[in-house]
């Protein structure tokens, strides 16, 4: 391994355009391969989690090992409801930003797992600091779908008060706190949170996710290290899609892998197969049932990739091949599921069918219902006023007069 | 009432404000067991608990992030900078988060934090243990700013502040911790028990932000001041021939420009004085906002008297600290346009 | 001579430097095998190489301290900022360490760093990609800044920037990188052929910090703005009935006072236009500086538009971008103490 | 270890003022029980080098296994003479300080030979990124102490001309780069400068220091991430003294120990003795040596005590047990050395307080003549017009006109 150095090393990632997709370098562990211990075990006694990779579903699309949930068949078809309809949503929305109808877009194609399975797996009054990749907690919680969109179209009835580019929500109804653009800042104000509940002796958790570029912002550090010093009620996850934007996760991570990271500052530290809906909500009900009992945070790396493009403003062919996600090993968390279900007889073709059929039609009365209260090309908006609103709790004397000087 | 510095003024209205309210906590590097490095919390972990007073990793961003997230989860978080000249490794979470959560949120969620920090020059703190940043966070809409100068306004309007719905910037200058300090270094250091604002009620009190208040009657000059230069000003009025107002303006966001509107009508001049560098400091935004209410009534230029556009230097530290000598200047130029 | 966008004169500038100068690199989120997500690094890491044009984790702290440190060693690093709304986590860094750094050492140490990073709004960015934090620099002694309004300026300014041994924050408006724009978003958007600043040499040149540019002569009021609000200064000064001289400051640090004043002394009159927020923006800082200078021959306040102080929003955008209109009733407010 | 929380979980230390000195958590491996990789070992498999300890001197005082640096005796003379150096400046200027002398003073006692063996193990050319911790280095590189107190007392001859304060050392023909305040800024910038090194194909290393406490800075995660992901030729040093001012090493790290940071991003991450001149020596040199052979960044935890106060304005009986250094099982850097010195049949005690004599009286010559240069009360001081200076390279109108305004 010893060479002399000439210049600068930068590292790149396996293949680039033209090049054939290559995931050769990447071990996967079987399925059921990793050990579950106990909810009050012994960090210190768990750092292979952080470098194997837990998976519940196998090859055949059953449940293996220690880590299965044991899920009900209600319970996974909810999962892939949510799964299907955040899919369908994204599309949606996505050919709207297309045609105009919203000036932003961003999807989670590939990953909705991660926060359907991670939803699912936590308590309502559990507060989420989510990134702008897991907008379907809104779907685990319940949210309509009018709402949402109504944010994304930038219309009167954007709770945000179109303050915010779409996909920002924000939704205090469903313990979801306001998503906001500079990446990593909710990661360290989740474990604050997380400090509070238990502060007032609460069981409740909060959790966090970031991205595999986003854990190189020093949030990320601070996050991590408030919550081991603290031991607070916090799930912090990174969310390993491979890429941030144009840049692959070799510039991100030095070796190692991101769970690693957990270890050194004495947290629990578990990487789980992102496209598998079982092992994501086994390790994150395992975290959660460990903060309650006030046994602190866990630190999981979620191993997934990005289907599509970072946002609507970008072009992936420009810097990756452009089948990469088709030859990616871990495949489609919805086939997966839609898989296993199939292969334990609680689904079908035809239900599956039916299920698109419905939740296509859904989201179509949905966007047709949110366009009533306005569009982003011709309003109405939220009236003028409301530019001068919530920057403090009252209006402040200058605000009031600059509101004034526009005359509303 | 009692006699307070500064240090025991602050440490009371946090007391009270532990007392009466059980979301409020305190948090900051060395402010648990030792009290903090100024001592401001001496006392409280001991009185209130672990965990409502304790000490944080050294981590400024860290300290702003979870002040964040406690604030938005119920607490009504305090939290300390050591020092005003390490704040800014915590700006990013300050100035685009906490500022504009509630805006961005379409209401939905806040975070009523406070952040005392100690600022300012005057203790051959060189470089890094000298900065006034104010006015980076009166440019940053969603904050609101303070700057106290005696022990009587600390308590009152910490207590305000930390009540406040909004986040705010809590300056105090240290080196008026222990006693008013006029600019003088070669005079004795004096207390604050020589000083109306030392005398401080032990119960507790608010004071209003957005209220300056004319700490010195005068006719033909508006001296503006905050901080440490309050009593600079305060001085150099004292000296110079001339009739002069001084204002201290308390907090600067809200700014009480009524008052100083009614002043400067009155007087027809004005002399801002700040530690801060000129150049963009605090001093420019007030001099625009004078001649946009008084231009009629203006018979000079607003004067800045201001810390050089140069980092903050340790041995000729008096060379940049604003002079009695350079306000009196000022006022005298001020007056020459007659 | 060719034609060129912002985007491409930047390219050009970056491409001439890298050839000219083998201590140049070049580095940042996405700027290196992408070419930047504005592309304006394109091609250019294929051309000099991968350890000369090279992407970075995600992070401004990160991205800023290495800069300083291969700035210290020897090199002569160009940095891309994403946004300049995302410059804060490296706030730190860049006002305590990059700013002081020569004055802190007695002139041993110092680092020429450049900073690249696209500012402002009217992309319906909202808040998080539409802020103009310049003023915040301004205030940092040892730093210069520069905002460009045309591809001309932005590559010869650029090239200084990047050879000048002292740190540089270099704004690019991203609304002007394609083209144009006086802040008629419903007019169809223009390009830089329509332009003069759209006639870029393809060789080296460089265009001296510190002197600001008369982008429109007149006689009875003086515009002032730098970046997009260039553009918008001047279509209102075409549509307004008042003779206005229309000056780029192009560099807000070092100031080009001698041209400010020059025109204010002959018009009386003075509006600055900014796009950042109100209180405590630049334009109070020249608000002051021009009262200092042309006390007695103002014969209305200065008047300034700029950004309402509340965060950047997304839908109600073109209610808060400073407008043509707003604008031209300053002009005119002006004009009424006549 | 399962227990319902009540409130939020803040650490303490084992023992306060009042209390018994605790050090019975401690593990301390014995010396020689640390292998030793070779240079160009893979990291993947060192991390029990994170949790372990390098330690040569042995019980009885002589040097004992793999990282035994076998230096010759003059070397190790070289070392004592520099730390106990070190220690008598400290000395002198502390209590100058006292005297009002000086404006503020700081001090390495116990962990002299942090600065004295990592300096010594470097070459002139590798380039300096301390904290306010490590003056020694300026004493390895033969700095005149004159200088260096002239700074101290803040005189005309100050080279950085009266901008810091004391201990805030620059200088720039040591390659010993200009200390700042804001602790841990530095690290991430020595990484940059490792990074040009290796751009320009040069076989320097760069080398920084932060404290426990500044672990917890955003830089430390920036210096560690960029230094892993481009392998930069650095050395990045925590400085485990167990205290950052009053607070205890309880408050910083969560769990495991600060080594294990560098595992996290694939650095080879060593935990070392600081008070082991042999030990400190041996990890240097070999951490060096990997980052010349283009092998990339080492991480060392350097585990010490803090034997004074934080600084001046600091009163650590306030805190901390007042007993505690003299507790402190690894003992102190000087003794050790001298000790083993002794064993090897290289030194005595008549030789050891000729030098004592011969340093202290090299420290109170210089110090008379750097008052020749001037005093901290009477000056001379840099002149005025110096304030405008080194502001901008070259002096700015605006600077100019401030200048002429105080009449300089
Ligand atoms: C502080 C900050 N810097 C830069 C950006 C621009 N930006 C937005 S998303 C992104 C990449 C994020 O990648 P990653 O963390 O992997 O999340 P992913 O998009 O893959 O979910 C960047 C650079 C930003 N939003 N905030
Ligand atoms: C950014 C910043 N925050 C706070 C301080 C104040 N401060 C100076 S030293 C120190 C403690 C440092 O402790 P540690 O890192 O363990 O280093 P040690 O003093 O033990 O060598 C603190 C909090 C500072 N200088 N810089
Ligand atoms: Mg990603
Ligand atoms: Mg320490």
């Amino acid at each position: 391994m010893s060479r002399k150095r000439r210049t600068l090393h930068v590292p790149e990632p396996p293949a680039r355009p033209g090049e054939q997709p290559d995931f050769s370098q990447l071990k996967l562990p079987k399925a059921g391969e990793a050990l579950k211990p106990a909810v009050d075990g012994d960090a210190a006694e768990m750092h292979d989690l952080a470098f194997s990779l837990v998976r519940v579903l196998d090859d055949k699309h059953k449940a293996v090992g220690d880590w299965d949930p044991k899920l009900d068949a209600e319970t996974l078809r909810t999962g892939l409801r949510h799964m299907l309809l955040l899919r369908i949503y994204d599309d949606r929305m996505q050919t709207l930003q297309r045609t105009g109808k919203l000036s932003f877009y961003m999807k989670s194609l590939g990953e909705e797992a991660v926060a359907i399975a991670q939803g699912m797996a936590l308590r309502d009054e559990d507060i989420l600091f989510p990134s702008y990749r897991q907008p379907g907690l809104q779907l685990v919680r319940g949210r309509d779908l009018v709402d949402m969109m109504c944010h994304c179209i930038s219309n009167q009835r954007d709770n945000a008060k179109g303050r915010q580019m779409p996909v920002h929500y924000t939704w205090r109804e469903g313990n979801f706190v306001s998503i906001s653009s500079p990446v990593g800042t909710q990661f360290p104000q989740a474990v604050g949170a997380a400090m509070a509940f238990a502060y007032r002796g609460e069981e409740n958790v909060a959790i966090s996710w970031v991205g595999d570029g986003t854990a190189a912002e020093g949030d990320f550090h601070y996050a991590i290290n408030f919550a081991a010093v603290y031991r607070a009620p916090v799930i912090l996850n990174v969310v390993n899609n491979q890429w941030a934007i144009s840049t692959h996760m070799n510039i991100s991570i030095g070796g190692a892998t991101f769970a690693a990271r957990g270890i050194a500052y004495g947290l629990p530290s578990i990487r789980v197969d992102g496209n598998d809906f079982l092992a994501l909500y086994a390790v994150t009900q395992w975290a959660a049932e460990r903060a309650r009992q006030g046994l602190g945070a866990t630190f999981i790396e979620v191993f997934t990739y990005r289907g599509e493009a970072h946002s609507t403003s970008d072009d992936p062919t420009r810097y990756r091949p452009k089948n990469e996600w088709k030859s990616w090993p871990l495949g489609d968390p919805i086939e997966r599921l839609k898989a296993h279900l199939k292969a334990i007889g609680e689904w079908d073709n035809k239900k599956h069918k039916a299920l698109e059929k419905e939740l296509n039609e859904l989201v179509i009365k949905s966007y047709k219902k949110a366009e009533e209260f306005g569009t982003l090309d011709e309003g109405p908006y939220p009236p003028a006023s409301t530019l001068f609103e919530d920057v403090y709790k009252n209006e402040l004397p200058h605000l009031r007069k600059q509101r004034q000087q526009l005359g509303v | 009432m009692a006699q307070m510095n500064i240090v025991q003024a602050v440490n009371s209205a946090l007391d009270t404000l532990l007392e009466r309210d059980e979301n409020v906590v305190i948090f900051g590097e060395d402010v648990g067991y030792f009290g903090g490095v100024f001592r401001c919390t001496d006392g409280l972990q001991a009185k209130h608990g672990l965990h409502r007073v304790f000490d944080t990793p050294l981590s400024e961003g860290g300290i702003a992030s979870i002040a964040i997230g406690m604030g938005i989860n119920g607490l009504r978080p305090v939290a300390e900078i050591q020092f005003s000249d390490y704040i800014f490794p915590a700006f990013d979470q300050i100035t685009n988060e906490l500022a504009k959560l509630r805006y961005r949120s379409g209401g939905e969620y806040w975070a009523p934090v406070t952040f005392r920090t100690p600022c300012g020059g005057g203790i051959r703190g060189g470089h890094y243990h000298s900065q006034s940043p104010e006015v980076y966070f009166t440019h940053t809409p969603g904050l609101k700013v303070v700057v106290v100068s005696n022990p009587y306004d600390a308590k009152g309007l910490l207590t305000t502040a930390v009540e406040d719905d909004d986040p705010v910037i809590f300056f105090e200058p240290k080196r008026l911790y222990n006693g008013p300090f006029d600019g003088d270094h070669t005079a004795a250091a004096k207390k604050w028990d020589t000083h109306p604002g030392g005398e401080v009620p032990e119960d507790y009190y608010r004071i209003p932000l957005g209220e300056a208040k004319v700490v010195a009657p005068g006719d033909d000059v508006t001296l503006l001041a905050w901080g440490t230069m309050v009593h600079v000003a305060q001085a150099a009025a004292a000296r110079s021939p001339t009739s002069c107002e001084v204002i201290d303006l308390r907090s600067l966001l809200p700014l009480d420009l009524e008052a100083i509107v009614a002043s400067v009508q009155k007087t027809g001049r004005c002399v801002v004085v700040h530690e801060a560098p000129r150049t963009s400091g605090y001093g420019g935004e007030l001099a625009a906002q004078i001649m946009e209410e008084c231009f009629w009534q203006l018979e000079a230029p607003v004067e800045r008297v201001t810390g050089w556009d140069t980092p903050y230097p340790h041995t000729l530290e008096w060379e940049y600290f604003p002079s009695q000598e350079r306000v009196m200047e000022a006022i005298a130029r001020t007056m020459e346009n007659n």
